[in-house]
């Protein structure tokens, strides 16, 4: 199908069903029904087979009219590419439609106290009796937990197994009384995570997804999917602006679900540094005039400049289709220094106010708020050690670390609490 | 210099952990920094008769333990371990510095024993809006009445300012280029003080308005300036020496950490990045606990480089306890963000202490305008 | 901005890299580097011929090549993987562009067309014994005699000047505020060139003094300022592409042999420290290159704040040339100390590059005086 | 003994003995047979047992007289101090007294090629064939290899004891064909150090020091007097300023011993940064007025006063004889980070100078050779990388790197070269 002719189809379509003052759900079953929602699946699952050079012109249209697409906050988009790969078509008829239409939430259950770094070392343990998997256990770093309705489980079914063999995936009812969550508090007063606690959780047998023991495989699915979405995040926020001036009930309804998803993460432009507040500010406070804030400012612009020029680079070679080179794997480690120059060039400028948060801060508090939120910029989605550790091993070619951690896993050292 | 502490100083610091172990574990900081005064009574007082910490640099005649800059830089490094959330800094080393250098032996005798025996808390209040640590910064006015003065402006970063019963304010007398020295009282008419929102819920500041509030000159007109500076050069000291204390501390704890925590199947601690990063960690401490206890050290061997002396430690402690702040929160992972944690207690600190009586950047302009002829060693 | 270089671009790369591979081995750097001129003739014969890099943004009707700066930045980063020793920064960027700047249409049929053959080498002199690079810091004299001037002076710095024919010199007549531009011939009476002795011998500089020495004005009086100014912008914008192009070889140099050297039973490259700091390394490099394509690319997409991202690129690559070197050393342990290894032949590019033109310090300074309005990206 | 009786006893010897016309040889044979040349070794080799309390007395009271010493430079005496421990009484008697003369000049045959940071990886070997020692081998960063008399020499004798103990250590004649030396040169163009070649260089088998497979022990004496004398050497680099005045025939001979030996060395004091330069040409050249120099070098004399403090608590605390804490084991890690900063701040004091070397260089080149020599320094006597390994593991008691070299040697991956 060639680029006009979609055009053509996909307008027609907008034109008989787009209503703005549909209920956003009502909306979205109309676009997922008819395909043009997720037209990169296969037909079988809500798509058109497409290709996302296809997808993208169809992306365009709903753009052109203001349609609003399928849901895409949380991790719903990574549920539902894991459950495509690796559910049956029990799963996908039952889980993907309510995904897709926003009825449903998602959360994602992999990491926990004692496996961060190491997710594969997660001893959260699902134990088949009378019929059922019996989850207990804690997870830790879970997002939306509080409004979930499913979660996708990493848990240990066998114990004998190597690390790796021994883990199976799951779908859980995140309503029933043996799931409890909590807010987690962090350094900077905000809770952006939950954690969440086990205690004799049931799983239906036919929500496992893969096969016993393959959960390693399915979890890196999700993973894979989303390191892919670290970007479309970025360039999804952009749109939020442009959708936030158009009206009726299914824009309103849309609003508030951005909205709700992204509380918690109304520090995030904050733990990246603010670099674009650095020369407001030093202007502001005529801090600008002093040759040692002219450096530090300087060196900013330089890392953070060079940084984006360098993402850029990454994105021009993808899109060409050509082999992605070095440029591409440093993204993550590059925010991380940006984001502590940036913190140290706000302290440079704020002078004594930095001793300041709040109403009294600089910036009402933002200033504050970013130096107590760079700190989790090197730690949050992978460490800058497990970054350094993948680029010195995948892009550089170097030895990987030995291994500790081969064998049963029951003999493995762990964490003990 | 001595570069070492006597066997009476190492035992005057045992008995000072002892103690902090049982009043400050962060179960008592955690309690503490939520409230206005930002420090437990019953503890300022134990501090002041079991310990005689709250007098400790005050001379004897005025009912203080007379000790020299060294001890109260110990008690510092200790408090500083145990984040000890009390008015010590603001109260028995500015505002006692300030007194002594500055006061009349009469207004002394007035104010000095109260603060040794911990039944009074003073506050040194010189900065202002514009955040300068230094004397240029200050255009609070003050006008004479009769005997006494009114003062009219803003202090700002007040430290422990909410729970002072005695404000030490520095101010202008006209357009006098000299600075002067008033005791105020912070229930006098036309005062208005606040807690400010603060970074670090451990060090509390206000924010106090002077409205033709009634003042006491202490020791001379126009004569505030270089007990101000000398204050604050002290003040430092003993504050880079706090930091250091804190550092240690982080560094101590990330080590039990590391070697506790496991991933991969081996104790983080055995990854050589993180052995790497704790020796650099453990360097950088050691070589600010040196500038630190040597700048105090100088002090009471009554060197003439103390100004010098006194920007480098604080420069040299700022940079230590962020960075050691930083890396101990990266070596703890996603656990060490977390509000329930304790790390960020210390990194708050770290981060106000940077600041505090001038940034780093601003110490190292300082030390190089005060380098002495021959360096020192 | 493209941020990808097109096929052929990425051809004409090729192309050189094994040209150099072929010319420029480092034993060959080697025999150069000792030399006083500093290069091979017949290299340099060859580099026009068979390439036509000699005249690359020499405009055709020139009988050049009429590339972009993105194609010379190709050929410099190349240049600066193999370390080629030629003159090819001072005559075919500096003194080339300063020539298509400032000069008449009939001085540039005069000078070009033998540049671009490889006939001839010019020279830029324009810093002096203070060792500013901006047009401030200039103080030879020029005066008027008949048609010719007389320049009395001294030029310092004066890249590849020892082997030049032409040699371009920056002054001011009288006391003039503007700068001209001078064609002097080395062989003229009065002037005396030598040799400096220089931390990199593959980077050869002259000191010049001119004694009432002959010269032409090159294009109008009074008016080269601008022209120097913007040379020196794409100079430094083809230096930082040199700069990254040695960057990147150093690490590729490095990563080798990491994975080569066998110390406690294992390659060094499997030790944790050293695969954290080669991930530093290239992400440095990578951050590094970025600044420099970016800053070529504006110069041919005629963008307004190349003087802001020419300093951009030359500072970043003055600090990660730099650093690289460094590392590149320790990582290769003693042996990388050693003079028949090759690491150190970069380093002191490294070290030459890094003050060349201004130092970072200087070009940070410059970027924040020439900020753009809003902020690139 | 009491330190006045010491004194008196020293002061009548010297009396009688101390005469600076006499050879250096002379006066230093006189001084050996004494007892009072080495008075801290035992009395069976020239010693007197003393403490070293004791023997600081005795040093007074040469002091006191400028009476030359025994011949301390080079690595005579930690060639000496080795012999003390593990040779046979037959070594002491040949070696021992013409080391203190100064007699005899010896080299450290330790580092490899192939061994540098791994010096227990050596494999140059020794084979004993017909009743000697055959050596075949190269070893690296010999100081003084070429006027050396004899050499401490780490060789490997079997291939399948594990790596340790397959070592043995021999002394070993430097006068003979088997043995070539060749100048090392350096990137900043001096050539302080010497390759030696062996091809089928000779020992005799009574020169193997202690038992056969032992070496790497005995290697290790020689390197705990190695470390302990680097504080030493600081200290005695004093004396010799004070003794540059004194004239007669021993005080010249021994000026010249040390400039022999010193000459290569010249370089030593730029490796470190030459700090003390900083400030002076920082006024002269104006660039004091500029902020970011001031900032700059505000940086650097904070970290080198800081560094020197912790040197002189360290020293404090070991004169106490209190146990070391961990400022003891910084140094060599500090003195790394004050040279790199040196640099840093050399080159922004000179700007364009920097380019320069030689006469046209700053300071008549001792910046350039600052710039050009700092990188040694957190290399050469163990680089940065095993200094924070070794502060990991013995201060910090952090665990040990993996080994991947146990087993027979000959199993063990090594460089092919």
């Amino acid at each position: 199908m060639n680029e006009d002719a979609i055009r053509t189809e996909v307008r027609a379509w907008l034109e008989a069903n787009w209503d703005s003052s549909l209920s956003l759900v009502e909306w979205r079953s109309r676009l997922v029904d008819s395909g043009w929602g997720m037209p990169e699946w296969p037909r079988a699952w809500y798509g058109r087979d497409f290709s996302s050079a296809q997808a993208r012109v169809v992306q365009q249209e709903l753009a052109k009219v203001g349609a609003v697409g399928v849901a895409r906050t949380g991790i719903r988009l990574l549920a539902a590419a894991t459950l495509l790969e690796h559910g049956s078509d029990a799963h996908k008829t039952k889980f993907l439609r309510p995904i897709l239409t926003g009825a449903d939430t998602w959360c994602q259950l992999f990491s926990e106290p004692g496996s961060g770094s190491d997710l594969a070392g997660a001893t959260t343990r699902a134990d088949f009796k009378d019929e059922r998997w019996i989850v207990n256990g804690q997870k830790l770093w879970t997002t939306s937990a509080h409004h979930a309705d499913w979660g996708l489980l990493l848990a240990r079914t066998d114990w004998d197994a190597p690390k790796h063999e021994g883990l199976s995936f799951f779908v859980i009812d995140m309503h029933q009384p043996g799931v409890t969550v909590q807010p987690l508090k962090q350094m900077n007063g905000h809770a952006s995570f939950n954690q969440v606690f086990f205690s004799d959780a049931v799983v239906d047998p036919e929500h496992l997804v893969g096969k016993l023991g393959n959960g390693w495989a399915v979890a890196m699915t999700t993973l894979a999917h989303e390191r892919r979405g670290a970007d479309g995040m970025r360039s999804g926020a952009a749109d939020v602006g442009t959708a936030a001036s158009r009206t009726g009930r299914v824009h309103d309804e849309e609003r508030k679900e951005i909205e709700t998803v992204m509380a918690p993460y109304t520090w995030y432009p904050q733990r990246a540094g603010r670099v674009d507040l650095a020369v407001p500010r030093a202007k502001e406070t005529g801090r600008i005039d002093d040759p040692t804030v002219q450096q530090e400012l300087a060196k900013l612009l330089i890392l953070s400049s060079s940084a984006e020029w360098t993402a850029r680079r990454a994105r021009a070679t993808q899109q060409l289709g050509k082999p992605q080179g070095p440029e591409g794997s440093l993204g993550k480690l590059a925010a991380s220094h940006v984001a502590r120059a940036a913190a140290r060039v706000h302290t440079l400028i704020a002078c004594a106010e930095a001793l300041l948060s709040g109403v009294d801060g600089a910036e009402h508090g933002v200033i504050a708020e970013i130096l107590l939120s760079v700190p989790a910029v090197s730690i949050a989605g992978g460490t800058d050690e497990i970054q350094r550790n993948i680029i010195a091993e995948r892009v550089l070619q170097m030895p990987k670390e030995p291994r500790f951690d081969t064998g049963p896993f029951r003999d493995i050292p762990r964490n003990t609490q | 210099m001595r570069f070492h502490f006597t066997d009476e100083q190492t035992q005057f610091r045992d008995t000072l952990r002892r103690f902090l172990q049982t009043v400050s574990p962060t179960t008592a900081v955690r309690r503490a920094m939520v409230t206005e005064s930002g420090y437990d009574a019953a503890v300022w007082k134990r501090m002041a008769h079991e310990l005689g910490l709250n007098g400790l640099v005050i001379p004897e005649q005025y009912g203080g333990a007379g000790f020299g800059l060294v001890e109260l830089c110990i008690a510092m490094e200790e408090m500083g371990r145990s984040l000890l959330c009390a008015p010590f800094l603001g109260s028995s080393v500015l505002a006692t510095y300030m007194i002594r250098l500055a006061a009349t032996d009469d207004q002394k005798q007035r104010m000095l024993p109260a603060l040794a025996a911990g039944e009074s808390i003073a506050a040194l209040a010189f900065a202002e809006r514009n955040g300068g640590f230094d004397a240029s910064s200050i255009s609070t006015l003050a006008a004479r009445v009769g005997d006494r003065y009114v003062l009219t402006g803003e202090k700002f970063y007040v430290l422990d300012g909410m729970s002072a019963d005695a404000l030490l304010v520095v101010a202008r007398i006209g357009v006098s280029d000299g600075l002067s020295l008033f005791l105020v009282r912070p229930d006098a008419k036309g005062l208005t003080r606040r807690a400010l929102e603060v970074i670090d819920p451990t060090r509390k500041l206000a924010g106090i308005t002077f409205d033709r509030v009634d003042a006491e000159l202490i020791g001379d007109a126009d004569t505030a300036a270089p007990a101000l500076e000398r204050t604050l050069d002290l003040g430092n000291i003993a504050l880079a020496n706090e930091m250091v204390g804190g550092a240690a501390r982080l560094l101590e704890d990330t080590l039990a950490y590391t070697k506790m925590r496991v991933q991969f199947g081996r104790a983080i601690a055995s990854f050589q990045a993180v052995k790497h990063r704790c020796a650099e960690m453990l360097l950088s401490v050691e070589l600010a606990k040196s500038a630190a206890y040597f700048a105090a050290e100088a002090v009471d061997e009554g060197r003439a480089d103390v100004d010098y002396l006194s920007s480098l430690a604080k420069a040299c402690a700022s940079e230590t306890y962020l960075q050691t702040a930083i890396d101990a929160i990266q070596l703890h992972g996603g656990i060490g963000f977390t509000f329930d944690q304790d790390t960020h207690l210390w990194f708050k600190r770290a981060k106000s202490s940077e600041v505090l009586f001038g940034d780093a950047t601003w110490h190292r302009r300082r030390m190089m305008q005060r380098l002495p002829a021959k360096e020192v060693a």
